[in-house]
């Protein structure tokens, strides 16, 4: 069964050639011409000066398709002729194709999330909430408004040696009492940023606007905000409310230009 | 001749001087070993690498189970132990598992078995040896750098934070890519134009039809993972806001990338222990592989459909309804040629002459194991399921079992079966099935109870958990200490025969495979003259009864020969 | 393995690899392999395009202004110093089938000076843009000039007066690719130079030039890139 | 919700935990029925392979037949677990489905992660750390998002988990069935984070609350409505223990201090000055900035730390970033007590 031999180290090669190519000792290769090399170069040239032209012209959205088709066309002229790949075996127009087939995979699936996040449910994979009318953490948007605002800290003694004592602000207690002075003092009593960041009354009347629903808390809090931020509320939420009830989030979430930062404008500056 | 072992590498020769010339006495010296040029070297080379990579690995993999014996601090802190599993996981993955059957036993048989003299280049692999080191190397060096505890996945942002060991480990898998690329280059050429003549496509060993996916594989997904791991380290040091959200990045397009590769790869490295257990449940069951172009045509369809299932990784990560609607189903579809391949093992089985030697024990435990690491990816296919099970334990034990109990059986059933080829010596074969008996139960002890505690909410990469989940910790821990010495064991049964070992005939198992036909160790040019190649590999019916029985009954202990 | 190349000569021409039959077997291998890697290359280059593709949906008006504030005059100027590069290249190829060593060589050269030139038009337009502050990502600082130069775009990218986050994806971008691509030029440049060296020696004859061959597909492969990359980055309306 | 078959198992199996949201027993229900079917399979693959291992063992004087080709039996075993995966894959899309798209008049609660704390906003912007108080029988949509790295909400009880991403909003819904309670007070839900986010260098104890990836959890009480709504109106009182302390804030600041993980950074041995500043005796005193300035450490200052810690970055603290939180008045007033209280020691 075994034909291994105790050989020399120079074994005499067997003389039968191996592989695809019995009798192919020489190659003949496909030569191209200087004048059909020269052909081909006019031609990308020609494609070159035909795309710097489609784009002076304004196809609207039409441009890209138009581009990526020019070059496709110029990328074949070079893989079929100057990669000779016309002349080749099929297996190497095979590697070409397998490589274009993957790469589109990767951008058809990768296009597949990045391009339809959100539609299911406008509050899944959007970098924007339509209720709210905010940004989500992390992004460029939330960073500015959030990253650097001073805070103007008020700290209140007296606040502090009732909590101490009794577990109860002052604040609290008239609250808890149902009079209105408290709840004047413990407006009052909140930094500004920090009562836009925690209170958030136009977030809750917001979301109250696109879902025709309000918890009764919400209602409770909306109310009780002080009378600016309860006038610019409705207003913040019928803008927000509109974008919400249009279909396709990706409009306004990701046209990071327009319909998003329209709706930012709609929103009262904190 | 005079041959001194120059080294200690594996087949170290005896010294007489009336050897015949093989692989190993052709040359001497530590310098023929480094700048050789001949495959088997190579392998052997890689052999070497993979393993202690597979140690180090193994014992960051026991310190983490010891660490999860009680909840909270049990011998390290959590940034210790949240080192200590991203070195695990990087080491296995881009160190050993990738590499371990295509570049080490690959390199090695693949040749050999197409009847070919070398593969196609053998700078270039030699040089993707290097590469493998060097990147080796780097990824290590991390350690030494800083605290890397990225996770073996990178993922942004938490990689742009920290220290600057995350370019270490990421700069050092991006060596090894182009080391796995050069490799899968390497075998699609050797494999299209070196064959033997006789050697069809249809004649070809169904090892070579599982490697020749997987290099398609490695050269087709390697580059995303390369410009993948590029991006992190540009948006790193120079932050240019791609992955980045901060500055209008998407930190999902990274999974997306990262995946891209990364699931393709999860095939890189099961394919090739596929194509082991091809080769040995043949030569044990003495009988044709059943339906051979089905088998063939399932690696390859793995090899595609392993592309287009990436996004199954991301169904809890805020992607698109539509998107996980077609990974989800798409998914489904992997289960089909994995299906194939283990129906035509058990019809291969199926009347044939079933020996239980001990290459052929890994490789029944590798259908079985894979079996349940297969089923449980239905769970997790499902995307309901999925929700609920992602990122949990359950996901653990299903890859392990995949990777351990598919990969790293089918690595140690193809060691089993081709060290008498590799290093001239038989090993004990009774230690070898008791090392067996560790593994196989420690490895099921370990991670069978990781699907419980996973199902029961148990999210990976905890350092603390409750106390709930502690006494299926304790049982997992105490199954990989099984398994550790299992291992153990093992090394000292391999380390014996290699400088102890009886020497090994041409054909110890009785197999018709080509590579079995050459000399042991082979002839330096692997067969001393150019074969011709008058059957397939699988022809047992061609085979006259002494060829198959007769090597087999002089290697063995009596009971398993008779 | 010296030897075993010294060996080898005895079944064939010197540059027969010992473990190939024929001079054909070596060529083919040769080239079959070379577009294996090529498709690598392609697929190594898609992450970008893939990335771009997707910002490029998010962020049309950023990556519209974006476009406008690079230079579609040296874009195009480079375009086709690329494409005649890829001229010289399969010229070079030509000439060695016919066994015309010096020829090739004067294509080699002219291949290597279009290149060189292609990095000069390069290093003007980023050192342009270095200049005015449109560095990638986080660095994306313009100055007076480069506020300018934005101009009426500021209305449109910029958002509440401060910078234009999204056109720091674009920058990051049209860097990272035009940065990978003149990388790949660069890594072409240095192998064109040794195989002209290889030429020169009169390595190459009518009956083997598979070198020169590789070497001019991947240089083609580099120009293929750069036709994606001009209209993508530098024609967006 | 939808017409899945169920499987009811209120305390949870082997296999699974409690089950606590209405989409529960749907997903039990499948996850059972893709466990028989697998048992089935391995069962039969196994069993097979063991009879023949046992019936065509080598034997001396029996060769292996020769192999032969069944096409109609390849095709079968091709085409039939193609049908059943595709009604798996039905089944479990209606299902994911129904846990991602949130019924219209669902409770909106945001939810904040950032490392290593979850932040729950209710709609009137009360916020609590690391708890929550929830209605039972209402459905709730969680609409997440995260300051920093990625983390994931993960509910096992109500068998959900969602990414928390920075730069992204996702969204999971679910409902806690009222017949859980069984007239218990509340029931707590347990959330974990299913998304690696690390853990800071050099900490001492991984184990305590929030201080790592691993510690990082919630809990969410379920209560009935009434006592949610009352709970809306008040903000969040403090905790019973403090009740008849001589400082109840001081108290209650040192459960925040525990609770919300600001000892993942911050000592109060006096000593350990990193990963953050050390608490003791840092009330009343002098504090200098990165930027060269400097101010006495009061009450306000304090506030500003807590709410936007990157305003004044104390010096030499460069490193690590900590993350604003949003703790709600009366909290952020108990913990100046407590570092007051610090200080007096």
């Amino acid at each position: 069964m075994s034909n291994a031999t105790a050989g020399t180290a120079a074994t005499h090669r067997a003389a039968t050639p191996k592989g695809e190519h019995a009798d192919e000792f020489h190659i003949h290769p496909h030569i191209s011409s200087t004048a059909l090399n020269a052909k081909v170069l006019g031609a990308l040239y020609f494609f070159t000066f035909l795309t710097v032209l489609a784009y002076r012209v304004d196809l609207g959205n039409a441009n890209l398709a138009v581009a990526t088709l020019i070059s496709v066309a110029k990328s074949f002229l070079v893989c079929a002729f100057f990669m000779h790949l016309r002349y080749e075996k099929a297996f190497m127009s095979v590697a070409l194709l397998g490589g274009i087939v993957c790469m589109g995979l990767f951008f058809g699936y990768t296009l597949n999330d990045t391009d339809h996040r959100g539609e299911a449910n406008p509050f899944s994979s959007t970098r924007y909430n339509q209720v709210t009318g905010k940004y989500a953490h992390g992004t460029p948007e939330w960073i500015e408004k959030n990253g650097f605002v001073e805070v103007t800290a008020k700290f209140d003694e007296a606040e502090q040696k009732a909590l101490e004592a009794t577990g109860e602000t002052p604040a609290e207690a008239a609250k808890a009492a149902g009079l209105p002075a408290g709840d004047a003092a413990k407006a009052a009593a909140t930094p500004p940023g920090e009562s836009a960041a925690k209170a958030n009354p136009e977030g809750a009347a917001g979301a109250a606007a696109a879902n025709g629903k309000g918890t009764k808390a919400g209602s409770a809090t909306a109310g009780d905000a002080s009378s600016d931020a309860g006038k610019a509320a409705p207003d913040a939420g019928a803008a927000k409310g509109g974008g919400g009830a249009t279909k396709g989030s990706a409009g306004a979430a990701k046209g990071s230009a327009g319909a998003a930062k329209g709706s930012g404008g709609a929103r009262p500056t904190r | 001749m005079t041959v001194k072992a120059g080294v200690a590498i594996p087949g170290t020769p005896s010294e007489t001087t009336d050897e015949e010339l093989n692989y190993l006495n052709n040359k001497t010296g530590i310098k023929s070993w480094l700048l050789t040029l001949d495959h088997k070297r190579i392998g052997v080379m890689y052999l070497w690498s993979v393993l202690i990579a597979f140690l180090i690995g193994g014992v960051f993999a026991l310190l983490i189970r010891t660490e999860l014996l009680t909840p909270g601090k049990t011998i390290m802190e959590a940034d210790t132990y949240n080192e200590m599993f991203t070195l695990h996981g990087t080491i296995m993955v881009f160190l050993f598992i990738i590499p371990a059957i295509p570049a080490a036993l690959g390199n090695f048989f693949l040749p050999i078995q197409l009847g070919a003299k070398d593969v196609a280049f053998p700078r270039l692999n030699l040089l993707s040896y290097y590469l493998y080191v060097l990147g080796s190397l780097v990824a290590i060096g991390s350690i030494i750098v800083g605290h890397i505890d990225t996770g073996w996945t990178f993922y942004t942002p938490y990689s742009l934070e920290g220290n600057s060991s995350v370019l270490f480990m990421t700069g050092g898998a991006f060596i090894l890519g182009f080391s796995s690329i050069l490799t899968g280059v390497n075998f699609i050429a050797t494999t299209h134009k070196m064959r033997a003549p006789g050697i069809t496509w249809r004649r070809l060993p169904l090892f070579i039809w599982s490697l020749y996916a997987t290099a398609v594989i490695q050269v087709l997904a390697t580059p995303v993972l390369a410009i993948t791991l590029l991006l992190l380290i540009l948006e790193k040091t120079m932050t240019i806001g791609i992955f980045d959200s901060r500055l209008g990045g998407d930190p999902v397009l990274f999974e997306h990338f990262f995946w891209f590769y990364s699931h393709p790869a999860v095939y890189i490295m099961i394919l090739p222990g596929m194509g082991v257990v091809n080769e040995v449940i043949t030569t044990f069951s003495h009988r044709r592989i059943y339906g051979y172009m089905f088998v063939a045509m399932s690696s390859v369809a793995l090899a595609i459909l392993s592309f287009l299932v990436w996004g199954h990784h991301l169904f809890a990560a805020g992607m698109s309804a539509y998107a996980t609607m077609v990974f989800s189903m798409l998914t489904f579809l992997v289960a089909i040629p994995s299906g194939i391949k283990i129906f035509n093992w058990l019809a291969t089985l199926y009347q044939g002459s079933i020996s239980l030697a001990s290459p052929m024990l890994y490789t029944l435990g590798f259908i079985a194991l894979f079996t349940i690491g297969g089923l449980t990816g239905v769970f997790l296919g499902t995307l309901a399921l999925d929700i609920h099970l992602h990122d949990t334990y359950f996901v653990v034990a299903h890859f392990h079992y995949v990777m351990v109990g598919g990969t790293v059986f089918g690595f140690l059933s193809g060691l089993h079966y081709w060290w008498p080829k590799m290093t001239g010596k038989m090993y004990n074969e009774t230690v070898a099935r008791i090392a067996f008996g560790f593994v196989f139960i420690g490895f099921n002890v370990t991670f069978f109870s990781q699907f419980l505690l996973g199902s029961q909410g148990m999210p990976r990469r905890y350092y603390d958990y409750l106390d709930q989940y502690q006494p299926l910790h304790m049982t997992s821990s105490g199954g990989a200490y099984i398994l550790g010495v299992g291992f153990v064991i093992m090394g000292a049964m391999f380390l014996h025969s290699l400088f102890k070992g009886k020497k090994a005939s041409e054909n110890p198992w009785g197999s018709a495979g080509y590579e079995w036909m050459t000399s042991t160790p082979p002839h330096p040019e692997n067969f001393a003259e150019t074969p011709v190649m008058t059957r397939g590999p699988y022809d047992y019916e061609l085979c006259t009864e002494a060829e198959l029985y007769e090597g087999f009954r002089s290697e063995l202990p009596a009971a398993l020969a008779e | 393995m010296a030897t075993d190349t010294q060996t080898a000569g005895e079944h064939g021409p010197a540059y027969l690899a010992h473990h190939f039959d024929t001079p054909a077997q070596q060529f083919d291998t040769a080239k079959l392999a070379m577009w294996v890697f090529l498709a690598q290359e392609m697929l190594f280059f898609s992450g970008l395009f893939v990335a771009y593709v997707v910002f490029r949906f998010w962020y049309p008006t950023a990556f519209s202004v974006g476009s406008h504030l690079l230079d579609w005059k040296m874009g195009m100027l480079n375009t086709l110093i690329l494409l005649t590069s890829s001229f010289t290249a399969a010229q070079a190829v030509s000439y060695a089938q016919r066994g015309m060593p010096k020829r090739v060589g004067w294509m080699l050269i002219l291949t290597i000076l279009l290149a060189a030139g292609f990095m000069v038009v390069k290093y003007f337009e980023w050192n342009h843009k270095f200049h005015v502050g449109f560095l990638p990502g986080a660095h994306f600082k313009p100055d007076a000039e480069g506020m300018v130069a934005i101009g009426d775009a500021v209305k449109l990218a910029f958002h509440g007066g401060g910078i234009g986050y999204h056109l720091r994806t674009f920058f990051g971008l049209y860097f990272v690719m035009t940065g990978l691509h003149g990388l790949h030029v660069l890594i072409g440049m240095g192998i064109l130079a040794w195989i002209w060296v290889r030429n020169h020696r009169g390595e190459f004859s009518s009956e083997y030039w598979t070198p020169i061959e590789i070497t001019a597909l991947y240089w083609h492969l580099v120009d293929l890139v750069w036709i994606f990359l001009f209209p993508f980055l530098y024609l967006i309306d | 919700m939808n017409d899945t078959p169920v499987f009811n198992a209120p305390n949870g199996t082997l296999q699974l935990p409690p089950q606590m949201s209405t989409l529960a027993p749907h997903v039990d229900w499948l996850y059972y029925l893709v466990f028989w079917c697998s048992v089935a399979s391995f069962v039969a693959i196994v069993g097979l392979m063991t009879i023949y291992i046992i019936k065509y063992r080598r034997r001396p004087g029996r060769k292996s037949l020769p192999t032969g080709h069944n096409t109609p039996l390849e095709i079968a075993w091709t085409v039939i677990p193609l049908i059943l995966l595709m009604g798996l894959f039905h089944l479990g899309f209606k299902n994911y489905m129904s846990g991602l798209v949130a019924p219209k008049d669902a409770l909106q609660i945001h939810v904040r992660a950032m490392q290593w704390n979850w932040e729950f906003e209710h709609p009137n912007g009360t916020t609590q750390m690391n708890e929550a108080m929830l209605p039972v029988g209402v459905p709730i949509q969680f609409i997440i998002s995260s300051s920093d790295v990625l983390h994931s909400f993960y509910v096992p009880e109500a068998r959900l988990k969602r990414d928390a991403v920075p730069g992204l909003y996702t969204t999971l819904w679910f409902e806690v069935p009222k017949e859980r309670l069984q007239g218990k007070k509340d029931v707590d839900v347990w959330v974990f984070c299913a998304e690696y986010c690390g853990a800071p260098h050099g900490i001492t104890n991984g184990s305590e609350a929030n201080t790592n990836h691993s510690t990082m959890r919630a809990q969410l009480h379920f209560v009935p409505q009434s006592v949610y709504d009352d709970f809306l109106k008040k903000g969040p009182p403090p905790p019973p223990e403090c009740e008849g302390k001589p400082n109840v804030a001081s108290c209650w600041g040192e459960q925040i201090y525990e609770q919300a993980g600001c000892r993942a950074c911050h000592h109060t041995d006096g000593v350990t000055e990193q990963p953050g500043p050390n608490w003791k005796g840092l009330f009343g005193h002098n504090v200098k900035f990165e930027d060269g300035t400097s101010q006495v450490a009061d009450a306000n200052y304090i506030r500003q730390s807590i709410l936007q810690p990157q305003a004044k970055i104390v010096a030499g603290y460069t490193t690590i970033n900590m993350p604003p939180y949003r703790l709600s008045d009366r909290e952020i007033d108990a913990v100046v007590a407590y570092i007051k209280s610090l200080g007096e020691q």
